[in-house]
């Protein structure tokens, strides 16, 4: 079964930098940096005064349900930006059957093309 | 070169098969397609199978030490082309089954007036 | 004025076809293949090692007898699958 | 088709069926020294029994034998299949073993006499088993697909 | 007779054993199912454990070293090879634990999962077979019989992606699955015509140590590419994908994960083992640069490869259906596998060809626990709040616990994060990748960075956010469901954690099995 140097043998970089023990440890620290950073934060902090409220540029604050963005508002500007790109491929994923057999045609075809000739 | 004629009949039905699922627009058409790709195969394995004034590969009344033993064709095409045959008809009666539900829930059986798969 | 799709279409499927008829004719002349060793092992054996008269069962049965289980599978996935789309949905 | 055919067509199925089924059942039991088998012969009759069903409808068909009896009937063919290679497991050491065969069981035993019958072994066996599994199998598909549209029918109507 | 006897008879039987318990448990549920549900379920959920269990009899003997081989109906294999044989090398042993382990999670979370459904019966009979399938796939050595456990595969994936039959969708979508595996499967079968119309034999072995490379090995080969290919589905051929999982029940959808990689298999055995005596044959001179069949292959399979991570990622960040996006995240996944094992293909018999193809096998068993894991999460999630669209969600964390952590556990893995099992099979892909082309690897990396894009995206508009005024009264999934995600994640965190272990142990025999086939050929032809 599995012996104790086996298990010492994956601590080892072998192929692939890859140590557990030093990620786990490096994402300790980096909570440990993190907390001592919120501690000297924590002091300028005052409860129940106008830091704590939060600002909407005047506008009045909504109820809590409607701060919630939706899944199709997530990376909008992503969207826009490559808008080219997804009418071409939803142009491309027309839900029929007949066109997922012409693809498969298409790429036999290329194949051939390619296999055959050369 | 000329005795390859079933050869090239094999290829016509596996190529109208195939035009029939590309280019109809009719669920039925499309199953009908498929079968006539899968005839297409089965006629393929049949053809192999055959050997020149050849006969069936039956041992009736005959045993392999008597004399004029016939010449007899390949035995295991014919065994591969009844197993294709039967998925065949697994595949067929599943597809239409298919097609009556799609029938029942959308009213039509042309395959642009499915809901395809964009929401 | 025909689609972009049906253009497309019609020139792959082109060249799947000349493939498919030119693989027709490189195929051995219809009606002599060449030696087969297999077949003629199971033509002599057939009857002797399985003792049935028609080769073909005898393949079907004994030689590939996994595929018959697996056709017999087939067919009983697919009445299966058939019953469970025709099902009352409710209880 | 949910109300059957007139009485003539019913009439002449009832006199061909008899006939159907025992030539499926001739090229079943005669699989392995003839053309035919297993597949060949359940699908006769279950063509047989399809005609049953055109004849006189699918509603009544089903009032008849239901399809839940078809897929038990099915499936104690499919074990039945699958047994006869269990058993060639047990007896002859290898999955599929045609274990009556050159095992000096029963036949290819000069003792008895019956060495050179050609029986093929358990191949009659199994096809036995592959035909009733055929038969059940084939009968259930044609009966569910007919009553489910002559039931949707009846339901527009 | 002691127990080692009985283990070694049990290890010599186990091949077919492995196929055989499944389809006999499938034969006799409808049967079982008389007595009453529950009754039923053990029994289904023993048959699979005991299925499990020769697999892991049989794949810890392979790993040692020996390949097995088993003849259907007779004691010894003789020549000419006339029987059906199966022949199980590192690749298959390999894959067939992915089969078994997916299945034992599949049958434990449908216990709950489809409690309130009608036409149990014929579901657990439908996942046995398809199980019995997959593994049949993975373990045999003949072609024909590849293509019938194929046709079983994708019959019984069929009708069960059909299961909600009330929704026209779902319908839709397996009737298009149906369709488009009718067709692959009937171009393999012709494949396998022409194969046998030339050296009359439909072994594997066989035809692999007779292989020619004329023009209609080239044409086979080409259809069987093609036709595999369209049912492991790489882009452009993936598009009945994110159907078919998007559709099909949760529990359905973790073994559609493993038949799809069964054709993967497929896609592998044929370039490697079938066509693995020609890989080196020089197939013209350009110009000094002389082509070789491997370069060519993988450079065709590396084309697919980054094309289908690129577009499955792309198409992945704009759903909002919860379980369509993990069905285009799996598309790339499988690009992934594809790249590595192309570029492995490519620079065959190097150091670099060994780590890429060692890359793309360990990640075949990450992706399928990984991409298993998220599809039961959705399934979860479906089960709790009845709700697919990612717009209606939101604020699960509070009522869902275990889920919120399994998914997170799932996110990290698939997103190749460590220290999870995805980043240790992707970094080997990176590094080997990189030094066939940087391209490559550079393309590899952001588009993993995207796909974790994609997850985050799931992760804050379902789990995170204020609580929904609808969403009030969701409850914590039953205790099967767990069961069956906590399985997953164990085995996930523990192949994060011993990479290196697994990597010796599991991936080593089936990345020699890949490298060479001459092992493989000699089982059965002898020593040549």
């Amino acid at each position: 079964m599995i012996s104790l140097d086996t298990l010492l043998e994956t601590f080892k970089t072998g192929s692939g930098l890859w140590n557990p023990l030093v990620w786990i440890t490096g994402m300790a620290i980096a909570f440990l940096i993190a907390y001592i950073l919120r501690g000297y934060g924590k002091k300028e902090y005052k409860e129940k005064t106008e830091q704590t409220k939060s600002f909407l540029s005047g506008n009045p604050e909504y109820e809590k349900e409607k701060m919630h963005i939706k899944g199709s508002n997530l990376y909008w500007g992503f969207m826009e930006s490559l808008k080219w790109f997804y009418k071409i491929f939803n142009k491309m994923h027309t839900g029929n059957v007949t066109d997922y057999v012409l693809w498969f045609v298409i790429v036999m075809g290329i194949l051939f093309l390619l296999v055959g000739v050369i | 070169m000329i005795y390859n004629i079933p050869f090239i009949a094999v290829a016509a039905l596996v190529l109208i098969g195939l035009y029939a699922v590309v280019f109809k627009r009719n669920l039925i058409k499309i199953v009908i397609g498929i079968t006539l790709i899968e005839s297409g195969v089965n006629l393929f394995l049949i053809t192999l199978a055959y050997r020149q004034d050849s006969t069936a590969p039956i041992w009736h009344g005959i045993t392999a030490s008597s004399n004029n033993v016939p010449f007899m064709s390949l035995p295991v095409p014919h065994a591969l082309t009844l197993t294709s045959i039967v998925i065949g008809v697994a595949v067929l009666a599943l597809m239409l089954s298919l097609v009556i539900h799609i029938y029942r829930h959308y009213g039509t059986l042309n395959v642009n007036k499915l809901g395809g798969d964009e929401e | 004025m025909m689609s972009k799709r049906t253009i497309a279409g019609a020139i792959f499927f082109s060249i799947v076809a000349v493939f498919l008829v030119f693989s027709a004719l490189m195929t051995h002349s219809f009606g002599n293949p060449d030696e087969t060793e297999m077949d003629q092992y199971i033509i002599d054996n057939s009857q002797g090692e399985v003792g049935a008269d028609n080769s073909v069962t005898g393949v079907v049965f004994d030689y590939r007898g996994f595929d018959t289980l697996g056709e017999a599978t087939v067919l009983f996935t697919a009445v299966a699958g058939v019953i469970l789309l025709f099902r009352r949905l409710k209880k | 088709m949910s109300g059957g055919m007139s009485k003539i067509v019913k009439t002449i199925s009832n006199i061909s069926f008899p006939l159907v089924l025992i030539y499926g059942l001739y090229i079943i039991a005669h699989g392995h020294l003839t053309p035919g088998g297993g597949f060949q012969g359940g699908a006769v009759v279950a063509s047989g029994c399809a005609m049953i069903l055109v004849a006189y409808g699918s509603i009544w068909t089903m009032g008849k034998i239901k399809e839940k009896h078809l897929s038990i009937l099915e499936s104690l063919g499919a074990i039945a299949f699958i047994g006869l290679a269990f058993l060639g497991l047990i007896f002859g050491f290898v999955f599929f073993k045609n274990f009556l065969i050159g095992e000096g069981l029963i036949f290819d035993n000069p003792a008895l006499g019956l060495s050179d019958i050609y029986t093929a072994g358990i191949i009659p066996l199994m096809n036995f088993a592959v035909g009733l599994k055929v038969i059940a199998g084939l009968f259930a598909i044609v009966l569910v697909m007919a009553y489910a549209t002559t039931k949707k029918e009846a339901e527009t109507k | 007779m002691n127990i080692e006897q009985i283990l070694d008879t049990l290890l010599r039987h186990s091949p077919a054993l492995i196929v055989a318990i499944p389809l006999l448990g499938a034969f006799l549920t409808p049967l079982i199912s008389k007595i009453n549900d529950k009754v039923r379920n053990v029994f289904v959920i023993l048959t699979i454990l005991a299925t499990n269990f020769f697999i892991f009899l049989l794949a810890s003997d392979v790993f040692a070293g020996n390949i097995h081989t088993y003849v259907f109906g007779a004691k010894n294999l003789s020549i000419p090879v006339v029987r059906i044989l199966f022949e199980v090398d590192g690749l298959s042993a390999f894959m067939a634990i992915i089969a078994g382990i997916l299945s034992l999670a599949a049958v434990i979370y449908s216990w709950s999962f489809m409690k309130e459904n009608t036409g149990l019966n014929k579901f657990y009979t439908l996942m046995l077979l398809m199980t019995a399938g997959m593994l049949g796939m993975m373990l045999t050595g003949d072609m024909f019989n590849f293509f019938v456990f194929l046709e079983i595969t994708s019959i019984a994936s069929c009708a069960l992606i059909a299961f909600w039959t009330n929704k026209g969708k779902a319908v839709e979508a397996g009737f298009k699955y149906i369709a488009i595996s009718a067709i692959g499967a009937l171009f393999v079968l012709f494949a396998i015509a022409l194969l046998y119309a030339q050296y009359d034999a439909l072994n594997i072995a066989v035809l692999a140590n007779n292989i020619q490379y004329t023009f209609l090995d080239k044409i086979a080969l080409v259809i069987l590419i093609a036709a595999l290919a369209m049912k492991a589905g790489i882009v452009p051929m993936h598009m009945w994908l994110p159907d078919a999982y998007g559709r099909a029940p949760a529990s359905v959808t973790l073994l559609l994960v493993g038949a799809t990689q069964a054709s993967l298999y497929g896609v592998f055995r044929v370039c490697f083992t079938l066509y693995g005596s020609q890989l080196n044959s020089t197939l013209r001179n350009i110009s000094g640069t002389t082509i070789t069949l491997n370069s060519l292959l993988g450079t065709i399979i590396v084309i697919l490869a980054i094309v289908t991570i690129l577009i499955g990622v792309m198409m992945a960040l704009k759903q909002i259906d919860f379980k369509r996006m993990i069905a285009y995240a799996a598309v790339a996944e499988i690009g992934y596998m594809f790249l590595a094992v192309g570029a492995g293909l490519t620079t065959l018999g190097t150091a670099v060809s060994m780590n890429a193809l060692k890359g793309g096998i360990f990640h075949i068993i990450n992706d399928a626990l990984d991409v298993g894991l998220l599809f039961l999460v959705a399934g979860a999630i479906y089960y709790a709040t009845k709700q697919t669209s990612l717009n209606n969600m939101g604020g699960l964390a509070r009522n869902m616990k275990y889920t919120t952590v399994f998914f997170l556990i799932g996110l990290l893995a698939v997103a190749g994060m460590p220290p999870m099992n995805g980043f240790a099979s992707k970094i080997l892909i990176y590094e080997s990748v990189y030094q066939v082309n940087p391209v490559l690897s550079i393309v590899a990396i952001l588009c993993s960075i995207l796909l974790l894009a994609v997850f985050i995206k799931v992760f804050h508009s379902a789990f995170l956010g204020p609580e929904q005024p609808d969403l009030k009264d969701v409850k914590e999934v039953p205790k099967s469901m767990l069961i069956a995600m906590g399985l997953i994640s164990c085995i996930i965190i523990f192949f994060g954690l011993f990479p290196e272990l697994v990597v010796n142990n599991i991936v080593q025999p089936a990345a020699n099995a890949l490298a060479s086939n001459t092992s493989y050929i000699s089982q059965v032809m002898g020593v040549i």
